[in-house]
């Protein structure tokens, strides 16, 4: 019975998909993709990978995110920079 | 096309891919079946080296070539994003205000920063053994730097990162992959044939042959990627203006 | 199914579950204290996890999402900082919940492994987990005074 | 129980590539479709490990175990997983950078707005 925690981590990250692919700003998505790396994290852990657990924990809990947030701020003070021409 | 008809297409054609992809599903081997003649055979050829952790073992010595390939994937994304996002001709560098960080955050940044740069050192150097490896370790001391950039600025952030050093670091490692490629060759076997050095004590830190040297280039290439990465992405998000300065 | 697997299956379930509707539905404070109580939760679970299989190997997993679930929050936190600022949100109920179960998973852990290189181990994760989720906590609901926002 | 458990994280790893492409063809914004395409290349890594899953085994890793004492998965499907991971974020980098790149030069990055400025 140790499947029960199975279904729980691939509940979660296919509730975590569907959320990152619904939330439409680019900042809550990559919220909601942080939450997605813990739990595939979570996932390899249960069906006993922990060597791609650490890749992902690595991965998905800082790095994704401040590529995604830094490019975000890029594209964001562009369109700023570009309506009113101040800065 | 307009969205309306763009939409039902994709609901069409997900629609029969879905349709394949559950019959894929049910004629796949059951999850958690006993039958893994890869597997069972990646985990002799392994213990026969006498590499623990039997997952580096693939990577570094059954498909060390198939990981240098993924290492030219790495390297080639890199080389890519420094040269789309170098500073073009109409653009100038305004180096950012100070930013005032509150102490605690702070001195949470400057604790955890070596805390960090040790945990992704300790990963990469037990790689052969416990899970872990050049992949893991890389990231995560790569991203211990940048604990600079939380715990204050910027500017310090540049100060304990030479972004030269760090290029040159990653074409080092690049090559020291391929020159203990090539030291297989030269020593009578194949390219990255694990033949070089004695097999070791199962379960010590340097047993496995070249698995822990590949995993230690490894480790650095990656580690001096992600940071020149970053590097490129920070500059653009924080100190590169468009127009051509004053 | 030992009991350390069923109590990492409730933890893990109830964590990922509130955390998920928490980070998927409402206004963005409210999401990034959600991310942020996503690693304070899933870190217990790991450890529970690791003693379920009986395998000292995996601990590192949780060692690792201790080191750098925080620093992926303090990433929000800084880059958010303008949409962030006029509202911070508090949610000290959560943030306490979780550190409480961060304590107590350790300290039976730490128990049941009994004193030697494993239990410092342990101790160096529950400090990493519970100091930086709730500094981070703090760092969200701009409880620091003097904190200029740029 | 045991029926639906044979085929459900293949389900699952099929559903969540479903859904990224979906949100890859209806995102009206670059950035986004980045974050999508990552969620396509995390199915591909759920199937990968279901594959090599077997009830029972546990990590092919002997640093705290004794060889043969305890059944193990297959190391090879993890060994292709954890380096893709690595590797598919400096691929997420570089679309970064050119999303980036195409909001320097025009000014947008709805996929829409971009084809109308071809013509």
């Amino acid at each position: 019975m140790t499947d029960a925690v199975v279904v729980v981590a691939l509940l979660a990250v296919a509730g975590c998909a569907t959320a990152a692919v619904a939330n439409r700003d680019p900042a809550r998505q990559a919220l909601i993709l942080a939450v997605l790396g813990t739990s595939l994290a979570v996932l390899f852990t249960v069906l006993q990978a922990p060597d791609v657990g650490l890749s992902q924990l690595a991965v998905g809990s800082a790095l994704t995110p401040l590529l995604i947030m830094l490019s975000v701020r890029k594209v964001r003070r562009r369109s700023a920079h570009g309506k009113d021409s101040r800065q | 096309m307009n969205p309306r008809t763009r939409l039902w297409l994709v609901v069409l054609g997900g629609g029969g891919l879905a349709a394949l992809l559950v019959a894929a599903c049910l004629r796949l081997p059951v999850f958690g079946g006993p039958w893994h003649p890869y597997g069972d055979r990646a985990v002799r050829a392994a213990l026969a080296r006498h590499t623990a952790n039997t997952v580096a073992s693939v990577n570094f010595d059954q498909r060390a070539f198939d990981t240098m390939g993924e290492m030219t994937i790495l390297f080639g994304a890199v080389l890519g994003c420094v040269v789309l996002l170098r500073q073009a001709r109409d653009e100038h560098r305004d180096p950012p205000a100070p930013c005032e960080v509150a102490a605690p955050v702070r001195r949470y940044a400057l604790i955890v920063l070596p805390v960090a740069l040790v945990t992704g050192l300790y990963v990469i150097a037990h790689g052969q053994l416990s899970p872990g490896g050049g992949f893991q370790g890389g990231v995560v001391a790569a991203t211990a730097l940048h604990l600079m950039y939380l715990g204050a600025d910027y500017a310090a952030l540049e100060r304990i990162r030479p972004i030269e050093a760090y290029e040159i670091g990653d074409a080092l490692s690049a090559s020291a992959y391929l020159v203990l490629g090539f030291a297989g060759v030269l020593a009578g076997s194949a390219f990255l044939a694990n033949t070089l050095l004695p097999y070791g004590t199962f379960n010590m830190l340097s047993s496995g042959g070249t698995v822990p040297l590949l995993n230690a280039a490894i480790g650095m290439e990656v580690a001096c990627a992600v940071v020149v990465l970053l590097a490129r992405f920070l500059d653009q998000a924080v100190e590169i203006e468009e127009g051509s300065g004053e | 199914m030992n009991g350390w697997i069923l109590a990492a299956t409730v933890v893990l379930a109830v964590g990922l579950g509130t955390t998920l509707w928490g980070v998927a539905t409402g206004p963005l404070g409210r999401r990034v204290v959600a991310q942020n109580l996503s690693t304070a939760l899933v870190c217990p679970g790991l450890l529970l996890l690791s003693q379920g299989y009986s395998r000292t190997a995996y601990v590192d997993l949780a060692l690792l999402l201790a080191l750098l679930g925080p620093v992926g929050t303090l990433v929000f936190v800084r880059l958010l900082a303008d949409e962030l600022g006029d509202n911070p949100p508090q949610a000290w109920g959560p943030t306490w919940v979780a550190a409480g179960v961060g304590t107590v998973v350790v300290a039976v852990l730490c128990a049941v492994t009994g004193p030697g290189r494993a239990m410092v181990k342990l101790l160096v994760i529950g400090a990493l987990l519970v100091g930086g989720n709730l500094l981070a906590s703090r760092a969200l609901s701009g409880g620091f005074p003097g904190v200029s926002r740029d | 129980m045991t029926a639906v458990m044979h085929v459900l994280p293949y389900l699952v790893a099929a559903y969540v590539f479903l859904v990224g492409a979906y949100g890859l063809a209806t995102s009206r914004n670059l950035i986004h479709a980045v974050g999508c395409l990552a969620v396509c290349q995390s199915a591909t890594y759920v199937l990968l490990l279901a594959v090599g899953y077997r009830d029972g085994g546990t990590a092919p890793v002997f640093s705290d175990i004794r060889p043969g004492s305890r059944p193990v998965v297959d190391p090879v499907v993890q060994a292709l997983t954890l380096t893709d991971i690595v590797v598919g974020a400096t691929v997420t980098a570089l679309l970064l950078a050119l999303t980036v790149q195409i909001a320097k030069r025009h000014g947008t990055v709805d996929p829409d707005e971009l084809r109308e400025l071809r013509g």
